[in-house]
């Protein structure tokens, strides 16, 4: 037997046996996930892996070119590779296309694991190290191993070439190579994130995310159900248990999340590793990446029925997430990591009563007053007093409407000075525009955003409820608000309780007032401004354009900061996180602002009472922060302003529609 | 923001939603011009207190609504005619535009005011009795003429109301007619409008009634009245408690608005407008007893400065709004900056009462310290950054005018240094704020200080600026503020190159000691010698002041005079008028002062131990005089451009080197006011 | 602190917002059965007398205490206008329990902060009022320390002799937070009371309350000027001794704290 | 009341000019008209001086009788008029809180009720105050008090609320008064009302702020609510129920206390613990160092207030500039506070910072410029370098409170 007889019996073997165990530490995997909650299965999304694969994912990796590219040679040729292997020598097909493409295709791929491998010389502290450092020289071997076992296949080599040794040395390559590539994916090594990420990719918890569509709303839970929120990994749904699995240690979550830039305890991808040492059992001690700040790798360890809360993952690393989803956003497997600490934060919330630092407070505020700082509910008007707005309502004595063009919610910016100028500006726009408007007076509650972040889904469904109860009663077209939590909220998630309705976020619509030369804006003043995107506008509803439109139609060339649109850091005030008020090393909005500074504007436009809030709270002298409304108002050309004026005076006098 | 809640609570008076806690009441401003017509000025002036965030204005302090209560020596408004009503318009549209609410305070003034002007119309009073502090003599009032007056009252309310205005206040404090009416120390009538207590109501009532049915119950119809006029024979406490719940029974008035103290003698005029030597809201317990008693809001006014004052008091329940009215004058922005969280900022009546000594002498309403103030049309309260280059200001003097020429010069954007030798800034008003009652003048600087620190100023202290200083800092603007020194070398025989006379500023600095036995000589009789004197009392010495003007004091205003005399009289203080200072010389180890009297030319001596002398200030001139030939401009300020609030020209024109220009006293000797206006109005336009 | 022998009742009652009005768990009643849970844990007892209202806000607000984590709440039944006290004191007089806390009074209501000390009386037991912390309870000699609460943000430290009631001050810690889970989960163990009725109350008249704003100077003179000196006078005391030197002036402020208590 | 001041500066200027030919006349005495009034001669100014000059020397020999004319502070003090209960016909029991031993306001209200209740309907009751422990109080004739109990011994220095109980219960028992009256304080009397109601078996009105005529309105649903009910025995009553009495004295008699048995006490006293002063909010502090500009060394401050364990308090300027946050300002346009001993350092005493004062006991200033308004306000003034006085004091403080120590020690041994 020659040499090459010998490899091509060996390898039939190897091979499969390898597809065997493959399969075998599939089920075992498969096994782990099914200890998770029922939840929809997808069957349909299945078909859609490739093009999902192909496009979604390639998209998200595509933000940066070299990994793009390398991923694709790398991939793509151990894709093929495979494919043509299984061809080859289990179905035996020995058609000699096929010889010359696994060389090709072993090819491609060694020159990407090359590349792999350059990165990897000197990796970037968010990729992770230990097995994921092998992976690079696994990639070469079974490239080259093939690419060296084809040539003389092709014959471009002599048969036999090299005779025994290697021969040998192909043996011991392929073993290598076919271990970690195949087995390697079903059994837990760097590979396994092209399984379970296939498979995630198919059976995601939100399919609407794919083919550019967006799901940011979270999911409602039954609050009678017996257990409220996730204590145990097994607590999860199965989907979520498979997604865990798909992470491939990019890191770049960590990049992009501003509690771990903060120095607050948490790291987006410890955070997924740990769930999946949660579903598999063990500890956290072989985790090669970087820390969550402040808390050694090593001195935590899990189980599926073992609860995660200060055992495996300590309660601060959920709340240091501001929610901001800029994690889920880089994430090239399209891991819901905020859904994951949400349902977390639920089960502290709702079972334990643990909410950090002032939840307890605001939570108690908000069942007693409807509002987070327990103000009285009969003052959400005060702020109005001198604005002549027309409320809902019934009592045709004060003037009061069933119906309007718009609903204008105001939020909790009622209760706090510095945005009552946001509303306040947005009043006087809306009246320039003629927009028919009315408001719901103090008949309106919070939205239950903050609740809801805080895990205290009992709270956010009883607000919600009751707001959805009172619009229910009147007929408007469009809700307009200034708050893009608010916006969010009502636009994406009040849905599941029978509110839908059809929201903008007040950019939207003033953008659509001045592209219809309804606002018109002075374009004169030379200002050195830069904008801030909101998370709940930018990243959770994909609203980057309508405020830069309206900046420009004043005349603005925006001074972008380098972290701006998807990935526009996030000004820390989402999720509760100054409620739970996490320490870290620096704070949040502090780097936010050293960001706007950078740019050299000084102005810093924002679009969120939330983010004009956290922004204006960094120490003075900084950029001063201005709500898009108030700029608008200050570039809005007079002599709209005069005609307003007679509007004023109709709406307090008629207010009927 | 929630530490100022109570000031953000509206309240309804009547129909009428004020959006919060804070008024500025009813004050004469003196700008109604043409027969009482409210002018661009006044409407400016309210639109800025609106636009600033103020709840409610009351504007028109002691307007009139009868041709015979003059209204031209104040200015004040006229409601007498139709003439009036496109006038309201105009200011209630331009409070309204900025969500604030107007009102209008009318009266008729009865023997509180003058005849011979206007009109030359005989006074009216119940009794026929003099009033002391306008010294106008008066005829007692017939049946015929008051029911003309009741019908005017209830014509001019219409006017009000016809005009867009949300509201009047009826004046019965200060003793216009219906309070004379009510007090029993005018009103000796014997008929049905005298005598027991509803007879002195009756007047009141009948204009309450004639009100209400010209104007309806749904229009705001308050009631300003005293809490207790401290007269030996006028109403009390207990008796306006009683006029208060009366009125009130009535159900026809929407609020009351309460101020401590009667004001027909100039010793209690004095209290209606409590200057910096009143403690803060002296008389709230007076506006509280009538709470007490009413069921409709009450406001107060007098020493309402600070918002956390405010906010006591709201929060407390004394009274349901607080008359910020003063604060206002000095800081239109006030309700603004509170909510911006620029406490800070805000700049604080500090009761220097220059707004209304102006007003009692029938000269506008100005603010000691805000020159923007009812100069709206001109003067801008926010300094806008300017548009163009960006110039190193260098400010010589921490004096009013230095701090106000580097606060406008910095708001501007420019690079500012300001350069003081004494170790702190505030020029004469240091100097002023070290007499007793005065200290509060201290508040100015406080101010700037704070606002050149926030903008970033460059403050050089204890640095003495000459030429070569000057010059080494390259600046593209000198501004001279460097004030001047005691004018005492007027009369060589005052000795005081011998040491034989001491200034104001030598004793209220501390440079010299009191002595035991002290002539002041004054003959500028404004707050320095009254202060000097003061000061020296205060600290044991034996005081007599003594002047070649018809009193001490004779130039400080009718509501800060009494308090300097009030702690004058107490400490024993000698008040000699109509003597001038001839010489001072030596005898033994006491000093002789020879005087001479202005009429007679008599002369007579005095022995004392120090003689302090008042003169008046002469500006220092030598930096000027080094740096003029090479400046630019010579040194001279185009005083047309400058008196129509325009720019300099210059500062338009190409050219090389510093431009340089003189402020306030190291001009000539003016007033803080003087110094702080000509130092913005130069200033605003860099 | 281990007390598993010991038998802690908490009497809880329903609360009212200060602002909204709406029922809540009561602030001093939920820092009771903080302090209660801190001293014995689960063995803590919860007691309410009342009926268990048809009106979901009302029933929220009782579940609230079980959100702290408490299995059960025993549940007196009485009709509305009852007199609590007897209700009560008639339950406990079986239980003996070691110690019985409360708030310092109730949030609607008479609320005159009578209860606990007719509980006391009633059942011979000590009474101890604002207290904001028990620092220790000795089983053997049947004492335990704790704080109380005074005024200026003092405390005082008491020794009290078991078994006692104790009425919680604002000042003792903060009360955890209230659970949905187990708020909702936990259950309450009806027992039936005997009825007192309280006659008395039922024919008080009661209005919102009017605001008392704190008596600002009284003026006494009689004259008109003495009135406006004294309303326009600076605060001055008057006949102050002065001190020169530094000895004698720091002697002379030692003397002073000392007399007043303060060092 | 009637005595006007009567002055007659000329005659002044006369008395202290030995020269003057009217010297002589005057220095025996001012002249008076036959009505009794003054008679001055405006004419008689001065004397001829050496070069024939009109002169006025007012700093001759007799300055003495010159200060002794000047207006003196010591207003003489008013007597006010004796009310007398001879027989009284019922009693009406009030106990007082006696903070520090003396009364404080809310004392005064209640005393004021209780004589309003004693002078209801025909009159005729006295009032009996109930004192337990250290009395310093001088003017409880001044504050409507017709009898007094004087409880006092060693045990009274501490809490001891169940004692206080049984001694009135024997009190009340013997008077059988017609009403008894607490204030509802923390001071004390809130405690000591509830156990004295639940012992007599007798509802308190609690929270009483009105008396009207038989009924009284009280607060109730911790605070939201009026409760007007009848008038009862025992009322629990809160500050300004009542005007304090400023118009009588009263006889202030004291009793014989009824010896009353020995309570069986459950709780012991182990006397107050110390809290850290900075966390008691600024308007509650009973003691407060408070700093000005004439501080120049904070640091040295901070360290005497923390070694005195007071509450830091500062004024306008001292924030200001800088020294000190926002929030530690004292004053009208800062906090108001109430402190039993406020040390104001290197403070003149701004009007608005004498008004946020007011309410302080005493007062202690130290302060380089003895003519400043805080030396004229405070009980206490050391003039002279703050900086060695607050060292000074800290080394006295501290030898102290070693010497307390040493003492405890050796109790324990």
């Amino acid at each position: 037997m020659s040499s090459s007889e010998f490899l091509s019996q060996f390898l039939f073997t190897l091979i499969s046996f390898a597809l065997l165990l493959m399969l075998v530490g599939a089920v075992k995997r498969m096994l782990l996930w099914s200890q998770g909650q029922s939840s929809t299965i997808h069957w349909l999304g299945l078909l859609q892996i490739p093009r999902r694969y192909l496009v979604d994912l390639h998209h998200v990796v595509a933000r940066d070119k070299y990994m793009s590219n390398t991923h694709v040679a790398t991939a793509g040729g151990f894709v093929l590779s495979s494919i043509l292997i299984v061809l080859l020598y289990v179905f035996q097909l020995k058609l000699q296309i096929l010889t010359w493409a696994l060389l090709g295709s072993s090819l491609l791929m060694f020159v990407g694991s090359i590349f792999v491998m350059i990165r990897r010389r000197n990796p970037p502290p968010n990729l992770s190290l230990g097995q994921w450092q092998r992976l690079p020289k696994s990639l070469m071997v079974f490239s080259l191993s093939f690419f060296i076992l084809t040539l003389p296949a092709t014959g471009i080599l002599p048969s036999d070439t090299g005779g025994w040794l290697l021969a040998l040395l192909l043996v011991a390559g392929i073993i290598w190579g076919i271990g970690e590539m195949f087995c390697g994916m079903t059994w837990g090594g760097p590979m396994k994130h092209a399984f379970a990420g296939a498979l995630h990719l198919g059976l995601h918890r939100r399919q609407e995310r794919f083919g550019g569509g967006q799901s940011t709303g979270l999911k409602a839970i039954d609050l009678s159900s017996k257990k409220l929120g996730v204590e145990k990994p097994i607590d999860f749904k199965w989907n979520q248990l498979l997604s865990f699995d798909a992470c491939v240690e990019c890191g770049r979550c960590e990049n992009n999340c501003p509690a771990f830039a903060a120095g607050q305890p948490l790291n987006p991808k410890k955070l997924i590793q740990d769930m999946v040492i949660g579903m598999a059992g063990g500890d956290d001690a072989k985790f090669a990446g970087s820390p969550y700040p402040g808390i050694k790798v090593g001195t935590h360890k899990g189980g599926a029925i073992i609860p995660i809360v200060n055992v495996l993952v300590e309660s601060d690393t959920l709340w240091s997430c501001t929610t901001c989803r800029a994690c889920v956003d880089a994430c090239p497997m399209m891991i819901e990591h905020v859904d994951a600490i949400v349902d977390m934060r639920r089960f502290e919330t709702m079972e334990k009563g643990q909410t950090p630092g002032k939840g307890s407070e605001i939570l108690e505020n908000l069942s007693a007053t409807d509002n987070p700082n327990g103000f009285a509910p009969s003052t959400r008007m005060n702020w109005a007093a001198d604005q002549n707005l027309t409320v809902f309502g019934h009592n045709e004595k004060k003037q009061e409407v069933t119906q309007a063009d718009v609903l204008l919610w105001v939020g909790d910016a009622a209760f706090d000075m510095r945005n009552q100028r946001t509303l306040r500006a947005m009043i006087k726009l809306l009246r320039a525009a003629k927009v028919n408007f009315a408001v719901l007076g103090d008949a309106e509650c919070d939205s239950g955003d903050l609740a809801r972040r805080l895990g205290d889904e009992a709270t956010f469904q009883r607000l919600a409820n009751s707001n959805i109860s009172t619009m229910n009663k009147y007929k408007f077209n469009t809700i307009v608000t200034a708050d893009p939590h608010a916006f969010h909220c009502i636009k994406n998630e009040y849905g599941e309780f029978g509110g839908n309705y059809n929201v903008m976020h007040h950019t939207g619509f003033f953008a659509e007032l001045v592209s219809q030369q309804k606002i018109k804006l002075d374009n004169s003043k030379e200002l050195a401004l830069t904008y801030h995107d909101p998370c709940y506008l930018g990243r959770y509803n994909g609203e980057y354009d309508a405020p830069r439109f309206l900046l420009e139609s004043m005349g603005v060339k925006i001074k972008e900061m380098d972290r701006s649109k998807s990935t526009a850091r996030c000004c820390g005030g989402g999720g509760g996180a100054p409620v739970t008020d996490i320490p870290g090393k620096q704070r949040i909005p502090d780097m936010r602002m050293a960001d706007v500074i950078e740019t050299k504007a000084e102005i810093v436009a924002v679009a969120c009472p939330g983010c004009s809030a956290m922004l204006e709270g960094v120490v003075e002298p900084r950029p001063e922060v201005k709500d898009i409304a108030e700029l608008m108002l200050d570039a809005l050309i007079e002599g709209v302003v005069e005609d307003t004026a007679e509007v004023v005076v109709e709406d307090m006098v008629g207010g009927a529609v | 923001m929630a530490q100022f809640d109570a000031l953000f609570q509206p309240l309804k008076i009547n129909q009428l939603t004020i959006r919060n806690r804070v008024v500025s009441t009813a004050h004469a401003e003196v700008y109604a011009t043409e027969g009482g017509m409210t002018t661009e000025r006044y409407v400016k002036y309210y639109e800025e207190k609106a636009k600033g965030g103020v709840g409610l204005s009351i504007c028109g302090g002691s307007s009139v609504v009868s041709i015979d209560s003059p209204q031209d020596w104040w200015k004040s408004v006229n409601l007498s005619t139709d003439r009036i009503i496109p006038h309201f318009q105009n200011l209630a549209d331009a409070v309204h535009k900025h969500g604030g609410k107007i009102m209008i305070q009318i009266t008729h003034m009865g023997r509180r005011s003058r005849w011979d002007g206007g009109n030359w119309s005989t006074l009216v009073s119940p009794s026929g009795i003099r009033e002391p502090v306008h010294r106008a003599t008066c005829k007692t009032i017939e049946i015929e003429e008051m029911q003309r007056i009741i019908g005017d009252y209830a014509k001019a309310a219409g006017r009000a109301k016809a005009g867009g205005l949300d509201g009047i206040e009826l004046s019965a404090v200060h003793q216009h007619l219906i309070d004379q009416f009510w007090s029993p120390r005018v009103n000796q009538r014997d008929d049905e409008y005298g005598g027991s207590f509803e007879n002195r109501m009756r007047f009141g009532m009948e204009v309450l009634h004639a009100i209400r049915a010209e104007v309806g119950r749904e229009f705001a119809v308050g009631l300003r009245i005293c809490g207790d006029e401290f007269h030996p024979d006028g109403l009390n406490h207990d008796d306006m408690k009683q006029v208060a719940a009366y009125y009130d029974a009535t159900g026809l008035l929407d609020f009351f608005s309460v101020i401590g103290s009667g004001c027909d003698t100039h010793n209690t005029l004095a209290n209606v407008i409590p200057n910096m030597s009143y403690p803060p809201e002296p008389f709230l317990h007076l506006a509280a007893g009538i709470k007490e008693v009413v069921n409709v809001p009450v406001m107060h006014a007098q020493n309402i400065k600070d918002p956390n004052q405010a906010q006591r008091i709201l929060e407390a329940g004394y009274v349901d709004f607080v008359g910020m009215t003063r604060a206002h004058i000095a800081d239109p922005h006030l309700i603004a900056k509170i909510k911006l969280n620029q406490i800070d900022q805000i700049k604080q009546c500090v009761g220097a009462n220059y707004c209304i000594d102006r007003q009692y002498q029938g000269l506008d309403v100005l603010c000691i310290q805000n020159a923007a103030t009812s100069r709206e049309s001109t003067m801008p309260h926010i300094i806008a950054k300017t548009e163009g280059i960006v110039r190193k200001v260098v400010v010589i003097g921490g004096g009013p005018a230095g701090m106000e020429a580097a606060r406008v010069s910095a708001e501007r954007g420019h690079d500012v240094t300001l350069i003081e030798k004494n170790p702190e800034l505030g020029g004469q008003i240091t100097i002023a704020s070290k007499a007793p009652q005065r200290d509060q003048i201290a508040g100015i600087t406080r101010w700037f200080a704070l606002e050149l620190d926030r903008l970033g100023v460059d403050l050089r202290l204890n640095t003495a600026a000459d030429e070569a200083l000057i010059r080494s800092l390259n600046a593209d603007v000198v501004i001279l503020a460097v004030g001047g020194q005691p004018f005492l070398g007027q009369n060589p025989h005052w000795g005081v190159e011998e040491g034989l006379s001491v200034s104001t500023w030598d004793i209220l600095s501390g440079k010299v000691a009191p002595g035991k036995n002290v002539l002041v000589y004054d003959t500028i009789c404004e707050f320095s010698g009254l202060s000097a004197a003061d000061f020296l009392a205060q600290n044991g010495s034996l005081v007599e002041m003594v002047t070649d003007d018809i009193k001490p004091g004779a130039a400080v205003g009718g509501t800060t005079f009494p308090t300097y005399y009030r702690s004058l009289y107490e400490k024993d203080v000698i008040m000699s008028s109509d003597l001038i200072l001839e010489k001072v010389y030596r005898e033994g180890d006491k000093l002789v002062a020879v005087l001479e009297n202005e009429y007679t030319g008599q002369q007579e001596e005095r022995v004392v131990d120090q003689v302090v002398i008042e003169n008046g200030v002469r500006p220092d001139e030598e930096i000027y005089l080094q740096l003029k030939s090479d400046s630019r401009n010579k040194g001279q300020i185009d005083i047309e451009a400058l008196y129509a609030a325009l720019p300099q020209p210059i500062l338009s024109e190409e050219g090389e080197g510093y431009l340089l220009y003189r402020i306030g006293d190291c001009v000539s000797q003016r007033n803080t006011h003087a110094a702080i206006y000509d130092a913005l109005r130069l200033c605003k336009d860099f | 602190m281990s007390n598993n022998n010991l038998s802690v009742i908490s009497l809880v009652s329903i609360g009212e917002h200060p602002t909204s009005r709406r029922p809540r768990r009561a602030e001093q009643d939920a820092r009771a059965i903080e302090l209660g849970i801190k001293l014995v844990g689960d063995n803590l007892q919860t007691l309410h007398a009342g009926e268990l209202s048809d009106d979901d806000s009302q029933q929220t607000a009782l579940r609230s205490y079980l959100g702290m984590g408490l299995a059960e709440i025993n549940l007196l039944e009485m009709p509305e206008n009852s007199d609590a006290v007897l209700v009560i004191a008639e339950h406990l007089k079986q239980k003996k329990p070691d110690i019985i806390l409360t708030g310092v009074r109730a949030e609607n209501g008479e609320s005159s902060g009578m209860l606990p000390y007719l509980l006391a009386e009633q059942l011979g037991m000590a009474m101890v009022t604002s207290i904001a912390e028990i620092l220790s309870v000795d089983e053997v000699n049947k004492q335990a320390e704790v704080l109380q609460a005074l005024p200026r943000g003092q405390r005082r430290k008491l020794k009290v002799d078991l078994p006692f009631i104790a009425s919680v001050d604002m000042a003792a810690a903060l009360p955890r937070q209230s659970a949905f889970g187990p708020a909702r989960r936990g259950q309450f163990e009806e027992i039936l009371g005997t009825s007192f009725t309280d006659q008395e109350s039922s024919e008080w008249q009661t209005a919102d309350a009017k605001k008392r704003p704190k008596r600002l100077k009284i003026i006494k003179a009689k004259t008109a000027a003495d009135r406006f000196k004294a309303a326009t006078a600076k605060a001055s005391g008057g006949g102050g001794k002065v001190v020169h030197g530094v000895e004698e002036s720091a002697q002379a402020i030692l003397d002073l704290l000392v007399e007043e208590g303060l060092v | 009341m009637s005595e006007l001041f009567r002055r007659d500066p000329r005659a002044q200027w006369i008395a202290r000019n030995r020269l003057h030919p009217m010297h002589q006349a005057l220095v025996i005495g001012p002249v008076f008209g036959p009505s009794g009034l003054l008679r001055k001669n405006l004419h008689i100014i001065g004397f001829i001086g050496p070069n024939g000059l009109k002169r006025i020397d007012r700093s001759g020999a007799s300055n003495d009788s010159e200060q002794g004319s000047r207006r003196s502070a010591t207003a003489s003090e008013v007597i006010l008029p004796l009310h007398q209960v001879v027989e009284p016909a019922f009693y009406i029991v009030v106990v007082l809180d006696l903070v520090s031993g003396r009364l404080n306001g809310h004392d005064k209200d209640t005393l004021g009720l209780a004589q309003q209740l004693a002078n209801r309907n025909n009159g005729g009751g006295a009032v009996v105050a109930i004192a337990f422990g250290e009395l310093k109080d001088d003017s409880l004739n001044k504050a409507g008090v017709d009898r007094l109990i004087h409880i006092n011994d060693e045990q009274y220095a501490h809490y001891n609320p169940e004692q206080r109980c049984n001694d009135l219960q024997g009190i009340i028992g013997e008077l059988e008064p017609q009403h008894i009256l607490l204030p509802d304080s923390i001071n004390g009397g809130g405690d000591l009302g509830r156990r004295l109601a639940a012992a007599l078996q007798q509802r308190p009105a609690c929270g009483v702020w009105k008396l009207n005529d038989d009924t009284v309105i009280c607060r109730g649903s911790a605070g939201k609510r009026d409760i007007t009910r009848p008038l009862s025995k025992l009322l629990l009553v809160m500050e300004e129920c009542s005007e304090p009495i400023s118009e009588t004295r009263h006889e202030n008699i004291l009793m014989s206390q009824a010896s009353s048995p020995l309570a069986n006490g459950k709780l012991f006293d182990q006397g107050n613990i110390s809290v850290d002063p900075n966390a008691i909010p600024l308007a509650e502090a009973g003691f407060i160092l408070s700093g000005g500009n004439g501080i120049n060394d904070w640091e040295q401050f901070h360290h005497t207030a923390s070694v005195l364990g007071a509450t830091e308090g500062a004024s306008r300027v001292a924030v200001d500039d800088g020294n000190m946050p926002r929030e530690r300002q004292v004053g009208a346009t800062g906090t108001w506070v109430t402190a039993q001993v406020y040390i104001a350092v290197g403070i003149s005493g701004a009007i608005q910072h004498m008004q946020g004062i007011g309410q302080c006991d005493k007062v202690v200033a130290i302060n380089t410029d003895e003519g400043c308004d805080m030396v004229k306000r405070a009980d206490i003034s050391a003039i002279g370098d703050s900086t060695e006085i607050l060292a000074r004091l800290v080394e006295l403080v501290e030898q102290r409170k070693q010497a307390k120590q040493t003492n405890n020690e050796g109790d324990d041994k």
